[in-house]
This record gives C-alpha cells, structure tokens and sequence, in this order.
C-alpha cells in the first residue's frame, strides 16, 4: 500500500514536472508577442458590436486604436466614460466633449393624420417603399412607419407606438447612428439625451401645403419662436427647430402651437 | 384621411402565375385522399378516427401557435392540414389516440413553429412527429391489424404468426430465428403461412401496415398527377425509389444466405411506406434541397438510409428515419451545390 | 459578498445564461435523484478547488497555470470518484463517466480562472456555493421535467423503506420515453432557456 | 417548335396577350395640349436644363443638354411655351426634372424629308445619333452613340437587332417591323457602317411569323445581308445576355458588356428612330406605345409624343373599363405601376397597360417554402430565395457576394414564386442598400 | 472489435454529441457558421486522437505497471491540457494563419469533455494503442460531423425569423435535440447487424 | 534556465502532493470498493446457483461464455454458473446464469446492460428473467414467437434485448451440456 503510494507521489510529480519544464520551455521558444494593450482595450470596450466606431465589431476597433492609430473617442455607446478609459490604456487625456446624444423620429404622423397617395403592396420596409415615389404619404419627409430603423437599431430601442407612430427609447438608445443611417426619409435626428421637447415634423413644406396633407404637421407660423423670448425655437424652411442649448421653459410653446406637434418627450414615451 | 380610391403599387413584375402556397398544400391533400379512402375501407372507422384526430390535433396546435406567435391566420394555407393528414396515414389503425394526437403537436409545435411556422423547420414535421411517438412508445406504434377484406385468409392461417405483423415487420423478425432457405421474402411469406404473399396484394394494399402506405397503387396515381401539375419534382421519387431499389437487389438476398444481386427490390418497393415516404414526404419542398442537383444526392441519400436500416437496423421499416436523417443534411446539400450563374462559360475562341 | 453568492443561482446560472458544463447537466438528468448527486459532487469539487486555487494563485506560474488548476481540480474529483464509489455506488453507477467528467467541466475551471486566482479564499468559497447551487437548481430542474415526462416518476434520495420514487399515475405507464433518451433532453434543454430568455425579456419590458 | 434556337437555363412562359394589339395599325395618337417632358429618360446623368420658364420652344427644339459621357439630350416634340419646370416623379417612382410645355395653338408637325447620308463619315453619323438623343427603347435607355462607339481593341463580330419583344401585351416593336421594314433595313445599313460588324442578324420570336417574313423578304429584295433568326418563345429572350446566348450561344461574362463577347445589341425600335434621326433628322421625341391590357377599352398601338400623360393616351384609348387594379408603364414584367396619370410618355415607355384584378393574379404572400422553383427559372442562374432571405435580414453583402448584382430583374422568378413573394423587389432593395452602404 | 466497428461506433451509433453528451459546449457555443465549426471540428478531432493515444500510453506504461489506476483521471487531464496548450503554443508559432482559425478554440478544447471521455472510454474498453487511436480520430470524426450539420443548419436558420425567445442557443440545443431524434436510428444492433 | 525550472519544480510539486493525497484517500477507499464488489458478486452467484460450492473461477475462450464456476456437492458436480456475453439494443448484456449439468437453466440475472430504461432494462427484474427458466438448449426461448400471448405483449418493444439474452443463455446451456458430454 505504502509503495503505491510512493509510486504515485513519485510519477505524477515527475510527469508534471517535465509537463512543467516542457511547457516552460516551449513558451519560450515558441513565444509570439501580443500587445497589452489590444486585450485591455477589449475589456473595457462594452463588446455591444454595433459597430458604430466603424470597425468590425469592439475587438476591431480595439486592434484598430493601438495598430493604426485610430480615434480614441469612436465609441457611441461608451461615450464619454469609455473614451476617457481608453485614454488611459494608451497613455494620453482624450478630450471628450458634449453629454451624451439619442437618437428621436421627428414625425408623429400615421396613415390616420396623413394623406396616402397609393395603395402600397410590397415588402415592409421603407428603403422599398421609398424607392416608389418617395412613399406612400402625400408628406415627403415624413417617418413611413414600415420600421426599417426597427431592423437595425442593435439594442431595440425603437418600437411602435399604440397611437401608431414609432418611439425610440432614449434610455436604451446607444446613439449608435444605424437607424440614422438606414431612414431613407432623414426623419431621424440626434438630440440631446437630456432634452424634454421635440418638434414631431420634419415638413419643409409651406404650411398651406402641409395642412392638405397632414393634421399634425409643422406649418411654420413661428407661434414658437414668439412664446419662447429665449430662443429655444427657430423656424427655418417653415419648419420650427428646437435650440437644445438654449434655457427655459417650453410648456408655452407647446400650448401654442396650433398643430399641437411640439411633443412632450416623457408623455409621448 | 386615406378615402379616396387608390391605385395599387407594387414592384415588377406585375402579373403573376395562377399557383400559390394554398392551392398546392389543397391538391396535395387531393392527391392523398384516394389512399386514405382505402386505408379507412379495409381497416374500418378506427382509422377514419385516427386521421381524423391527428388532423385536428394539427390544426389546433396550429392555431394556437398562430395566437402565441402573433403572426396571422395559416389555418387555411392548408400547410396543417396535410401535416396532420400525413400524419394520420403514418399511424397503424389501432394506435391509441393519443399518441396520434402527440404526434401530430410534436410536429406543429416543435418542428415547425419553434422554428418560425411554415418554411422555416428544417425537418420533415409530420415524421418527426411520427419518429418522436414511436420511439416514446414503442409498442403502442407497433399493433398492426389485418385488413377487414382479408378476413378469410386470416383465419385459415395459425393465428399466432400473424398476430398482425406487416409483411416487411414479419420476414425482418422472424428471419432472425429462421434456419431454413428461402429465395426471397415472397418465398418466406408463403412458407410461414402468412396471408399475403403475392405482389399483387401489395400493389393494390391488402396487406397490414399504416393506414395511409397501405396501396402502393394509389399513392402512385396521386404521385403522378402532382408531378404531372408540377408541384412535386419527379427526381425525387424517382432517384430515391431507384437507388432503393437497386441496393436491395445487390445486397437483399444476403440476409436469406443468398449471393449477390438476388434481393427482391418489388417486395421492399411495396411495402413499408416506402411508396408514401418517397411520394409525398420526402418531396415536402420545405425540408429538401433546392435545386436539381440538390434533390438528387438528397434522393440518393434517402434510399441509402433506408436500405441501411431496413437491413440491418433494429426497425422494420426505415423510411421516415432515412429521411428525417436526409433532411439534417439538406443545408449541407444546399451549400454544395449551388446554381452555376450565368456567364461562367469561358470565352469563345474568336476566330471560330 | 451576498452578490458573490446570489449572482450564480439565476444571473450568471452556469448552465442556462453562461451555457457551461452542459455535458453533465444533459448526460445525468434522467433522474431527479442525479441531478441531486451531480450536483453535490460538483459543489464539493468547486469548493475545494477554488480554495486552493485562490490560496495558490500567487505560487502557480502564469505559463502552466491551467495544468496547474486543473491538477487540483482533478484531485478533487478523484476524491470525490472514490467516495461515491466506495459509499455510494449505485449513485456511482448511474452517474457513469460524467463523476470523472466533472473534471473538465467548464464551470469549475471557468470559476478558477475568471474568479478564484483574482480574489481571496472567503469570496471564492461564496462564488463556489453560488455557482454550484446554482448548477445543481438547474440539473434538478432539467431533471425533474426530463423524468416526470420521460419516466412519469420523480425519483428522489430513499429513505428507509421508502424507494424514494413519487409514480405519476398515466404517464408512468406510459412515459412520453424520448424524454429520458439524448433527444429529450435537448429539446427540454432549448425550451428551458427559451422560458427563461422569454420571461427576462418580459420582465425588462415591464421596467 | 423543334430545333429553333433559345437560351438554355431558366426563363418563364406566361401569357403572351399580344393578340389585344398586334393586328392593330400603328396610329398616331393626337397631341395633349399640355406636355410634361423629364429631363431624365435615359440611362446615366439628367440631361442639363437648358430652357427657363416662358422660354418659346419649337418642335425638335434642344431643352436640356447632355451632361455627361453618359446622357442623352432632350428635345421638344412639339412649339410652345415652357410654363415652369419642376420635380415630377417618372414612372419608375424617381424624381426629376421636368419642362411643362404649353402646346401653342395651332401647332402642326413638320413633315421631314429624306438626306442622303452615304457620305458621311460614322463619326459624322455617331455624333448625328448623339445630337438626337437616341437612346435604346428595349427598355435600358442607355444612349445609343455610346453603345455604338466601340472601345479600342475590341471588335464588333455580330450585330444583333433585337426584335424579341418577349413581353407579354406588347407589339410595337412587331408593328414596327411589319409596318417600317424598309426604314428599320436602312437604319441597319447606317448602323453598319458605324459598327462595322461582320455579321448582322435580329432575332425574332416566332409569336411573330409575319414579322419574320415580311423582313426576311425586304432584306432580300433590298440585297442586304441579314441573318433573320426564328426564336423558341420563352421569357426573357429578349434581354441582351439572353438573346445573345440564343442567337451565338456565347455568354457575355458576369459583370462584363456584349462587346467582350463581340455582340452589339440594338433593339428594333431603336433602329427605326436612328433612321429617323439620320434620315429624316428628326431627334427622338416621338415612339410607339402599345396601349393594352383588359382594362382598356381599345387596345392599340400609338404613335406618341414624349411628353404625353399616360391619361391623355388612356384617353385616346376611349377610357378604361371598370376599376384597374394597376397601371402599368412598360411591360407587366420589367414595368412599373404608377399612381398619379399624370406621368409623362417618355423616350423608353414602350407600352401602358391597364390590367384588371384577374390578370393580375395577387395573392396573399406567405413563407418561402424553399421549393428551389425560383432558382429553376432564373436566367441568370442565380438563386433568388436566398439572396431574398439575405436581404431580409439586412446582409446586404452576403446577397452581392451570390450575385446580386447579376440579377437583371427580369421578374421570373417573383413571377413563379408561389408563395409570392416580391422577389424582384427585394432584389432592388438589396442594390440599393448595397450602394447606401458603399458610398 | 475490428477497425471500421470502432469507426462506425464513434462516428454514428455512438456519437459523442448526439448520443454520449459529450463536448456539448462548444457544441452549441462554436456551431454559428459553418467556418468555425470546421475549424473546431478538426481542431478536436487532432486533438483527441493524440489524446487517446498519450493516455493510452500512461495508463499502460505507467499507471498498470505500478497499480496505481486511481490516478488515471489526474494523469489523463494533465497530459490533455499540456497537450493542448502545447499545440496551441506550436500552431500560434509556426502558422499564424491557422491560429487565427483554430487559435482561439485551443484552450476551449481542454475544458472539451469530449477529449477526457475517449481518453477514458478507450482505456476501459481495454483499446490496444492502434485501436485506441482509431477511436479518437473516429470520436473527432464524429464530433466533426455532428458540428458541421449543426452549423449549416443554423446558417439556414440565421435567414428565417425565429420567434424571439428561441433566438441563439435555445434553437441550437433543439435543433440538436432533432438531430438526436434523428440519429436514433443508429443503433448498436445496427452495428452488430452489419458487421457481425 | 532557472526561471524554467522554477516552473517545473513548482508544477510538479502541486502535481505530487496532490498524488500523496490521491493516495492516502485511495488507501482508504480502495479496501470497501473491493469489498463491494466482491459482496455483489457473491451474492449474485448465490442467488443463481442451484446448490453446492462454489469453485473457483475458470476462464473459457468462447465467443459467448467468458467464464464458469463448477459447482461442487461433496465430490459430485451438480453444475455450473456461467459468466455469458450477450448483445442486446445498446451494447453487450453481461449475464449471470447457473444450470444443471443437464443443461437445464436453473436461475439468472442480468449483471450489466445498457438498455433502455422501460424496455430491455426492465430485464434487470427477476420477473423478465422468469421467462426463460426451466428451460434448456434450444428450448429456451428467444423470440416472441416462442411466448404465449400475455407474455409477449410484456417484451413487447424489448424483442432485442429478449432473444440477445435469450440466444446467449442457449449457448451457455449448450456450452455446460458439452462439458459434461466430454
Ligand atoms: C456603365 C455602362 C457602360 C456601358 N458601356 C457600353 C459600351 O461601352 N458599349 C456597349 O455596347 N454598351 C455599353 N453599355 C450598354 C449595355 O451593354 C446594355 O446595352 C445596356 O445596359 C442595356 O441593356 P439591358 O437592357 O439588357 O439591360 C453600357 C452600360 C452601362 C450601364
Ligand atoms: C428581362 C429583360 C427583357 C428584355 N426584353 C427585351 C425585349 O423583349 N425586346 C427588346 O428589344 N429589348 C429587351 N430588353 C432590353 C435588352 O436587354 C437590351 O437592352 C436591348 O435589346 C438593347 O437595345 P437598345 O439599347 O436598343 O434598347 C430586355 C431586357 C431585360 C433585362
Ligand atoms: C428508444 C428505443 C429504445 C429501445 N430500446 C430497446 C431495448 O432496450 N431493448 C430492445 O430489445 N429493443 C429496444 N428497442 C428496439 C425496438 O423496440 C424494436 O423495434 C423492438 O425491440 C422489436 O419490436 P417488438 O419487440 O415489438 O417485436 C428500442 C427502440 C427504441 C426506439
Ligand atoms: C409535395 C408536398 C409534400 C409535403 N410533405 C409533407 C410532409 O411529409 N410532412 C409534413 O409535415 N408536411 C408536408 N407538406 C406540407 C408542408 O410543406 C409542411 O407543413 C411544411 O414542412 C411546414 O413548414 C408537404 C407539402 C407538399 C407540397
Ligand atoms: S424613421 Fe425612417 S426608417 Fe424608421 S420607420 Fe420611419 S421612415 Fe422608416
Ligand atoms: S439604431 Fe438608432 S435608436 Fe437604435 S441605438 Fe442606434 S441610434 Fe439609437
Ligand atoms: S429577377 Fe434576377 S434573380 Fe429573379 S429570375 Fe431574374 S435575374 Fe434571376
Ligand atoms: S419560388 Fe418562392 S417559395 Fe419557392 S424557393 Fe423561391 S422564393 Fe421560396
Ligand atoms: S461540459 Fe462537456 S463540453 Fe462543456
């Protein structure tokens, strides 16, 4: 009993021990340098690959940043936290400016409130639809609703609404541009994550015009620009723009305005 | 505010050809009521009762997924309803009910919907759905019953070696303790006094087995007039039934201590749902390769297994596990074998 | 530390979210009673381990530093082989080579490397706990499904003259069989984590 | 039947319809007193706007100017005022440029004589066909003096006219050929001193047996050398690729033009308006448009000014019957429908049809059912579900990497699919994502 | 056994996914595309055969000699995890191509049930060296097999809308479940049948 | 160098100590597997021995008997308990089984398998085994067709397993019946 013991004690110490020096050795001679860097890089990229630094995927951008050089401040969904830790790994303060921006659909209309102009069969998407006469709503800048930025957005922060028009959560939103990108009506715009109000229209149609074609379109009459003496709205292309920047309230200009498409973000949530 | 009448917009083209998913699942079903009107005539109202609950146990789970799922009413694409159907005619006459009915559910639910509804299973629902009840219960799915139009034969023959095998179950069990020669399962047949023994009975389903495989005649009038109206590529059938075929007569007479090239390719063509399987389940378009090349090799493959494990496996038949087994392979099959585009032909030579 | 202890049981759960050890948990789950045995072996193994591991992190070199776990490891195992064998051995039997197994279960050197050679011997111990309490919910779980439908039983520890074994009437006569072969416990694994992906979805969706 | 040529892989076989219009003479169709001319009816760059609002024009009259390598000019059809340009939406659902043209009162086209024009030079004759703006009316609209100016180094062996007319309801190619065969002959002789091909030949589907005669016949009255070739009925022979493949059993590579093969292809109508142009000088304002399908009450084929809107013509037509399902400008495969009949007549609009429910033949569009019978009828050998099913799910380049872009849109397979599913359109969504994503 | 009996038991009656449950995790983890299924597949099926037949060697040489089976478990996995991280070393060195193909599945193969299980079912089913190392090309073979269909079918999968909740893995262990249900058919009474 | 070694040394040191536990466990264990192991055996062979002493274990080379135990009452061999192999639906079935010198089975249990639980498993049941006993040489039987109606709707689903089992006890039967005939 006692020799077994032995025995074992002997040949697995023996067998580890040449495993060990094997190993040891091999890793020597064998050894591939791979930077530091790339791996830490890695860890603290969120690994959503979105891909909206524009490499393919978090650890491409991560090998990007230290091979060639690419920009520190890429990553949408890290922002500015991400951007700063990045710094740090490659060993240089990296500005980082503005707070964070979302992504919002600046339309609240629906085939309810908008003229439609044909009777639409084919694929649900509105780069298809886009492609047969702008779409089916008489308004050309319009949201066509077939959520094609439903599709790509990689953290589903998009989704229809029961009043029939599409939301983004700008909670879960990443600013990742994707549905940016893909709109083919432009309706998508990035604001800022902390900003309460949004113009729900996207017509630079006269006003007379969009009053044929929709109920809850901007007409440009500037009742905005005159309840906000700050500054918050300009009309521009007869279309009110909301200046993020700007203070003060906006529960005047959202009273006044006589198409009611100046939107409370949090109640239209 | 959309009051006014509009035009249609659609892409080109706009014409369109008379077929549709719905119109084919509807003369599949046309096509395979001849055979189950026949399974019901020799094996009595049980197995009406049987069709009928493995149909309705697959449109209800159809149903219901469509509520779960949210996507809209299939009921009537008639995709159910030739699953429950094929179904039912993959059933011996006398299983219980429920394992019709789990069958059936088993099919619909996991095969099919799991995966997202129709076109998107990649196995054959209605023989994953029968595989998955035999292999639960063995011995509900093995209870054969003699056709009523055979009573005569029967009760001349010693009942207790015919407590209702099929033919191809009886010569597989019972060659294993058979000591004597034979020329071939016919042969076999007839000397243990099994009621039918000749191919004629085979052909035209007067012999035990599922109630829908029964009448290779029938099936084969259905098979015709679905390729004849070009719903079913006739590669299929053919290269499966063929390559079937010609390995039982290389290798079939070994298992009767016969040579080479002395198997019984009839015999095992007509029985065993090879008919049914080959016809109208391997064809299932959803579940098997899609271009010409694709179907052969698929084909091929088919009728391999099925040899393989007719002749050596620990089952009777080996049609609706050959081809549940194929269809694992069809995306491998699709991959290889992709459509040559146009324009790879190499230049012509100029001066020619 | 409470969060080094609860994160295994549902959040990080070995085998529904980290998808670890997989082998054991479909190839013993025919019984409820498995799954319970698996399930302690496990948990005895990643205790033991993870100690040492995490009071030897700073004396194993980097370069045979998985050989080095994994001798551990599988000294704890061989422990725990020749227990059940000698204590146990209907239990050893039926468990088969999924005891020596245990040994290249993902989770145990999982945990080794992404926790105990990072942190000290008292969390270690709560992180070992957590995940194997947490593989053995999910080995009962999978097993109490796999054997109420594919056995109709529930076949729990025997004590006494009791064997330890609750008959479902109707479906012990006759199970639904596949579920206690391999393609069942496959399936009952897929729908499984398609419940839970499904309810954690709803839940979000609420918040 | 037996032994007449076609291409090998795919095509489709569906209704022809042709018998609504091709008895019926070409007429001329009277000319609106509004006409909305788009600066874009071709292939490549719109042509540059050369008129302004209240600018006098006159029949044949320059309005917009080529703007690039590939463009084509644009003339007026008729004398009149501009009355404003603006953004109009072309049948193909694009939005371009337009001159609104006030017809002014009175207006008679000019009767044009015949010009010799042996003696030019086949550059002279190039730069006669670019000043006129000719562009293929098969249905590309890729300007013509582009298309005949052959690249250094390659050389043209066969000429091939393309007078296939595969579209289902369409004749006027065929009534051009019976009615201007010795105008379309000539044509060919001033293509062939462009050219210079070694041999010339036109390819006609034997749907059109009088077609195949009456040029057979002229051909060899005149001692012009032309090999008339009879074809199999079968969509889409008249494409380039497959009609080359038909008729020399050559097959142009992926990606590459007929040239690399050796072959030119000019389609029918397109030799005609050449002739016109050199001939009798006369730019191209004006083509023949089958008006057809069972919603119209006299199906017919029109000799139309560009420029003419599609409910002017339905008009000339006698109006339509009962509701239509769909208008459609172009062939019911390679078409598009439009919703506003207001949409001009351009220089490639080769037929409008008004087509009821039951031509139609919509249904409900269900799964794939992966039956492969897409990938059967594809000419291009591609495998339409597939790249569908890439499309849907965003992989853009995953389809382009099976051929996408070969994909001519030609609409056999959406046209079979019997879960009707819009193929074609997805095939079109994925280019067009395709480009999104590159540029 | 004869040779081709091993093959055909490891290959398909036996195999070591769909019917042993063995080597499920990067079973369902590398199975995404087909061209790292591959990769995986070969990258086990290499090291399994060399597994079965190193370990073939301790056990005989070393463990019988000195009775000392016990430790069979111990000495096996260090053997495979050296092994491993070994080529891992080798194939980063020599081909960085390869690597980059099969590198990143190396260290997952230690933690591979599959390699220990051939390693211990070839030593209690009493393999001599050759025969054992047969058995560990022909588990490989089979595991090879069963990744490569499972991943051509979730690359058709990839193209249909799956209902949400069975998105990623829980289609996988189903699909894999059907295959299961599938290769039922091969039995060892089919093996016995067909060889003798 | 002794970077190198350090790491060997330090390997091989975890490597040993966990051997020397390994050990002392195993030195505990070991002595109550055997135990066990033997108590199932014997207590296997008691329950199918029709009497007598057990003899020693004699390896055979057969294809389906692997070994037997004479069974000796006072000098006269009254039988023997063979140690058959046979093959059932998954795999071998390794069976236990005493007969008479006649050759007639006397009692048997099935000592491994690999069956399905619910089918050939349920040949682990002494009620299965009951089947075949009494019997000997061809007569023991090995196909359904052999049993009277309710007992072969009992097997019914198990027929593999049934004639493996059945087919191996005939040789067995005739194995001991040649013993004695020699
Ligand atoms: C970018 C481009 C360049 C082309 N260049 C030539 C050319 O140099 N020579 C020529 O004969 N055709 C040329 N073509 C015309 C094509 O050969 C073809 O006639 C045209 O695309 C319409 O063909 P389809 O109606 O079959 O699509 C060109 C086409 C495109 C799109
Ligand atoms: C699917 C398809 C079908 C076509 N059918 C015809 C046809 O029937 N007749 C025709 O002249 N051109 C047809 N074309 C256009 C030809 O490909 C080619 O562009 C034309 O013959 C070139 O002549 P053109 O430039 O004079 O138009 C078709 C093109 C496609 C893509
Ligand atoms: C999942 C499954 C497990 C099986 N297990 C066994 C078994 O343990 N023993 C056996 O003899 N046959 C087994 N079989 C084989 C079949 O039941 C075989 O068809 C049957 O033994 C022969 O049919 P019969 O007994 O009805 O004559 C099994 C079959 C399946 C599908
Ligand atoms: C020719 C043909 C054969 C079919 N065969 C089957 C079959 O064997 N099993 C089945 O469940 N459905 C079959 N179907 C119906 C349908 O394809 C099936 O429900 C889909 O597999 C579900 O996605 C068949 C349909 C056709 C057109
Ligand atoms: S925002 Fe743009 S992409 Fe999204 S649904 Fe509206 S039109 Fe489509
Ligand atoms: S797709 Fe749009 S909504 Fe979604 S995360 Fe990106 S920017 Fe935000
Ligand atoms: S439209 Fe494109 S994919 Fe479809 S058949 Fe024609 S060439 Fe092929
Ligand atoms: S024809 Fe339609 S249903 Fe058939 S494979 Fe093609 S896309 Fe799918
Ligand atoms: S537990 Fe077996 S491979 Fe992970």
């Amino acid at each position: 009993m006692i020799s077994r013991v032995i025995y074992a004690f002997l040949s697995v110490g023996i067998l580890g021990g040449l495993l060990g020096l094997a190993l040891a050795y091999a890793s020597k001679i064998f050894a591939v340098k791979k930077d530091k860097r790339i791996t830490d890089l890695e860890e603290i990229l969120p690994g959503a690959n979105c891909g909206a630094c524009g490499y393919p995927g978090c650890s491409g951008y991560a090998e990007a940043i230290v091979n060639e050089g690419a920009e520190m401040t890429l990553c949408a969904p890290g922002g500015a936290d991400v951007a700063s830790k990045v710094g740090e790994i490659m060993g240089v303060t990296v500005e980082v400016s503005g707070e964070k921006m979302v992504a919002q659909i600046h339309c609240h209309g629906t085939r309810d409130t908008s003229k439609v102009k044909y009777d639409y069969k084919g694929i649900n998407d509105c780069n298809a639809m886009h492609s047969s006469f702008g779409g089916d709503k008489s308004c050309p800048y319009g949201c066509l609703g077939l959520g094609s930025c439903i599709k790509v957005c990689p953290v589903d922060a998009i989704s229809k609404t029961d009043a029939g028009y599409l939301n983004i959560d700008k909670d879960k939103c990443i600013a990742c541009g994707k549905c940016i990108n893909v709109c083919p009506t432009g309706v998508i715009k990035m604001i800022p994550y902390s900003a309460k109000t949004i113009v729900a229209c996207n017509s630079k149609d006269k006003g007379g015009i969009v009053r044929k074609y929709c109920s809850v379109g901007c007409i440009g009459c500037k009742m905005c620009e005159k309840k906000s003496p700050d500054g918050g709205f300009k009309v521009e292309n007869f279309l009110a723009y909301i200046d993020y920047s700007a203070e003060g309230s906006r529960t005047e200009a959202i009273e006044a305005c006589p198409a009611k498409c100046i939107k409370n973000l949090d109640e239209a949530q | 505010m959309s009051d006014e009448l509009k035009l249609s917009i659609s892409s080109s083209p706009q014409i369109h050809s008379p077929q549709s998913t719905a119109k084919i699942m509807w003369l599949v079903v046309a096509a395979l009521v001849p055979a189950g009107v026949w399974g019901v005539y020799i094996f009595g109202l049980r197995a009406l009762l049987v069709i009928a609950v493995s149909v309705a146990a697959s449109l209800a789970a159809e149903y219901i997924m469509t509520i779960v799922f949210k996507s809209g009413n299939t009921l009537f694409d008639g995709s159910a309803f030739v699953t429950g159907l094929l179904v039912g005619y993959n059933m011996p006459p006398e299983v219980p009910l429920y394992v019709c009915a789990a069958a059936s559910v088993f099919a619909i639910i996991v095969v099919k919907w799991t995966f997202g509804g129709l076109g998107a299973n990649w196995m054959n629902p209605a023989l994953a759905g029968r595989v998955f009840v035999f292999f639960s219960w063995t011995s509900g799915m093995s209870k054969w019953t003699m056709p009523r139009i055979l009573a005569d034969a029967v009760s001349s023959a010693s009942p207790d070696t015919v407590s209702g095998a099929t033919p191809l179950g009886f010569v597989k069990t019972n060659l294993m303790n058979f000591t004597g020669t034979s020329s071939g399962p016919i042969d076999f047949l007839t000397s243990q006094g099994y009621p039918v023994h000749s191919y004629l009975d085979l052909f035209l389903g007067k012999i035990p087995g599922c109630i829908g495989e029964v009448s290779a005649l029938l099936i084969l009038i259905g098979g015709i007039f679905l390729i004849l109206i070009k719903i079913v590529n006739w590669e299929i059938p053919v290269f499966y039934i063929g390559s079937f075929a010609l390995l039982t007569w290389i290798f079939g007479g070994l298992n009767f201590g016969n040579g080479f090239f002395s198997g019984d390719p009839l015999f095992h063509v007509l029985t065993g749902g090879l008919m049914l399987g080959a016809i109208f389940m391997a064809t299932d378009m959803v579940t098997s390769p899609v271009t010409r090349k694709g179907m052969i090799i698929y084909a091929i493959g088919c009728g391999f297994l099925t040899f393989l494990i007719r002749s050596y496996g620990s089952f009777p038949e080996g049609v609706s596990l050959a081809i549940i087994l194929m269809n694992i392979f069809v995306p491998l099959i699709n991959r290889l074998t992709q459509p040559v585009k146009f324009g790879r032909l190499p230049k012509e030579k100029k001066n020619d | 530390m409470f969060k080094e202890f609860s994160k295994g049981l549902i959040k990080e759960n070995p085998v529904f979210v980290l998808a670890l050890g997989l082998c054991p948990a479909l190839g013993v789950t025919s019984k409820v009673v498995n799954a319970l045995g698996m399930g302690a072996g496990v948990i005895f193994v990643l205790i033991g381990s993870n100690i040492f591991v995490s009071l030897l992190k700073n004396f194993i070199p980097d370069k045979v530093r998985i050989p080095a776990y994994i001798v551990i490891i599988a000294s704890f195992v061989t422990v725990v082989e020749m227990m059940m064998e000698a204590f146990l051995p209907s239990l050893y039997d039926a468990l088969g080579v999924f005891v020596p197994l245990i040994v290249v279960n993902c989770v145990i050197l999982g945990r080794a490397e992404a926790f105990a050679n990072k942190n000290g011997v008292g969390a270690s111990i709560l992180d070992a706990l957590g995940m194997g309490i947490g593989f053995t919910l999910a080995l009962v779980v999978i097993a109490f499904v796999r054997e109420v439908l594919g056995s109709g039983s529930i076949t729990l520890i025997g004590m006494g003259s009791w064997d330890g074994v609750i008959k479902i009437p109707g479906l012990y006569e006759s199970p639904i069989r596949v579920f206690s072969l391999a393609a069942g416990a496959l399936l009952v694994m897929g729908y499984l984590k398609a419940l839970l992906a499904w309810s954690t979805d709803r839940k979000a969706v609420k918040k | 039947m037996k032994g007449l040529k076609t291409f090998q892989r795919g095509g489709i076989h569906p209704k022809g319809r042709k018998e609504l219009t091709n008895t019926k003479k070409i007429v001329k169709a009277d000319i609106p007193e509004t006409l909305i001319v788009p600066f874009s009816q071709h292939l490549g760059a719109p042509a540059e706007v050369a008129v302004a609002a209240g600018d006098e024009v006159k029949e044949g009259m320059v309005i917009g100017k080529p703007s690039g390598f590939i463009s084509a000019a644009i003339h007026s059809p008729v004398d009149g005022k501009i009355k404003e340009i603006k953004d109009i939406f072309l049948a193909n659902g694009m939005k371009s440029k337009a001159a609104v043209i006030e017809k002014s009162e009175g207006f008679v086209p000019v009767e044009k004589k015949t010009q010799d024009w042996n003696n030019k030079t086949p550059e002279e004759l190039t730069g006669i066909i670019k000043d006129s703006g000719i562009v293929g009316m098969g249905g590309a609209t890729f300007p013509v003096n582009v298309k005949v100016s052959i690249p250094k180094g390659e050389k043209a062996e066969y000429l091939i006219v393309n007078g296939v007319e595969c579209e289902p309801y369409l004749s006027a190619d065929h009534r051009l050929m019976l009615e201007r065969t010795s105008e379309i002959i000539e044509g060919l002789r001033i293509l062939k001193k462009i050219v210079n091909p070694e041999k010339v030949a036109i390819g006609i589907e034997i749907n059109k047996p009088d077609a195949i005669e009456a040029i057979r016949k002229k051909a060899a009255e005149e001692g012009f050398e032309l090999d008339v070739i009879p074809l199999k009925l079968k969509y889409p022979q008249g494409d380039e690729k497959q009609l080359i493949k038909a008729v020399s059993g050559r097959e142009v590579p992926s990606g590459g033009l007929p040239i690399a093969v050796g072959c030119v292809v000019i389609n029918a109508g397109t030799v005609n308006a050449i002739y016109e142009a050199v001939v009798l000088e006369k730019p191209l304002y004006e083509r023949v448009v089958s008006v057809s399908g069972n919603g119209i009450k006299n199906p017919g084929n029109y000799l139309t000014r560009v420029g003419t809107p599609v409910s002017a013509l339905i008009e000339a037509c006698g109006g339509t019957n009962g509701t239509p399902a769909k208008i459609v400008v172009g062939g019911p495969m390679m078409g598009f429908t439009i919703y506003d009949t207001e949409t001009p007549v351009a220089k490639g609009t080769s037929g409008i049809l008004v087509l009821t429910e039951k031509e139609v033949n919509a249904e409900k569009r269900t799964s794939c059912l992966s039956c492969g019978k897409c990938i059967g009828v594809c000419p291009m050998g591609l495998n339409p579900t597939k790249m569908f099913k890439f499309i849907d799910h965003s992989d853009y380049s995953g389809a382009m990497d099976i051929g996408l872009m070969d994909c001519k849109e030609c609409g056999c397979c959406a046209y079979t699919c019997p879960a009707h599913i819009p193929l074609v359109q997805g095939m079109r969504l994925g280019k067009k994502m395709a480009r999104k994503k590159v540029s | 056994m004869t040779y081709v009996g091993i093959i055909i038991t490891f290959v398909f009656i036996n195999n070591f996914i769909l019917s042993q449950f063995m080597g499920l995790c990067p079973f369902i983890g590398v199975s995404k595309n087909v061209e790292s299924a591959v990769g995986m597949g070969f990258a086990v099926t290499f090291v399994m055969s060399i597994a079965a037949l190193a370990t073939w060697a301790i056990q005989n040489l070393i463990l019988v000699p000195l009775h000392i089976e016990f430790l069979q478990t111990i000495t096996f996995i260090l053997m495979i995890a050296a092994l491993v991280q070994f080529v891992e070393m080798f194939v980063q060195k020599s081909s960085p191509s390869l690597y980059k193909a099969l590198g990143i599945y190396l260290p997952l193969i230690t933690t591979n049930c599959a390699v220990l299980g051939i390693a211990l079912i070839a030593v209690r089913s009493n393999y001599n060296a050759l025969e054992s190392f047969v058995a560990g090309i022909s588990a490989g073979l089979g595991f090879l097999l069963a990744i490569v269909l499972m991943s051509t079918i979730r690359e058709k999968l990839d193209s249909e809308w799956i209902p949400k909740p069975f998105r990623g893995t829980p289609i996988a262990f189903i699909t894999g479940g059907l295959m299961a249900l599938a290769f039922m058919a091969f039995d060892k009474a089919l093996l016995n049948n067909l060889i003798g | 160098m002794t970077d190198m070694l350090k790491i060997g040394g330090r390997l091989a040191l975890i490597c040993a100590v966990a051997a020397l536990c390994l050990g002392a466990v195993n030195a505990v264990t070991e002595p109550k597997i055997d135990a066990a192991r033997v108590e199932k055996l014997q207590n296997a062979l008691a329950q199918v021995s029709p009497g007598g002493t057990i003899g020693e274990e004699v390896l055979v080379d057969d294809a389906v008997v692997e070994s037997y135990y004479k069974l000796d009452d006072n000098g006269k061999t009254i039988g023997y308990i063979l140690n058959l192999k046979g093959s059932g639906y998954g795999g071998d079935l390794i069976i236990l089984a005493g007969f008479l010198s006649d050759g007639t089975l006397y009692n048997t249990v099935l000592m491994e398998d690999d069956e399905t639980p619910g089918l050939g498993k349920e040949a682990e049941k002494a009620s299965y085994m009951k089947k075949y006993l009494g019997f000997s040489g061809s007569n023991i039987p090995s196909a359904k067709s052999q049993l009277d109606q309710t007992e072969a709707d009992a097997i019914s689903g198990a027929s593999i397993t049934f004639t493996g089992i059945g087919k191996a006890l005939e040789a067995g039967s005739v194995y001991v019946t040649e013993m004695e005939g020699k």
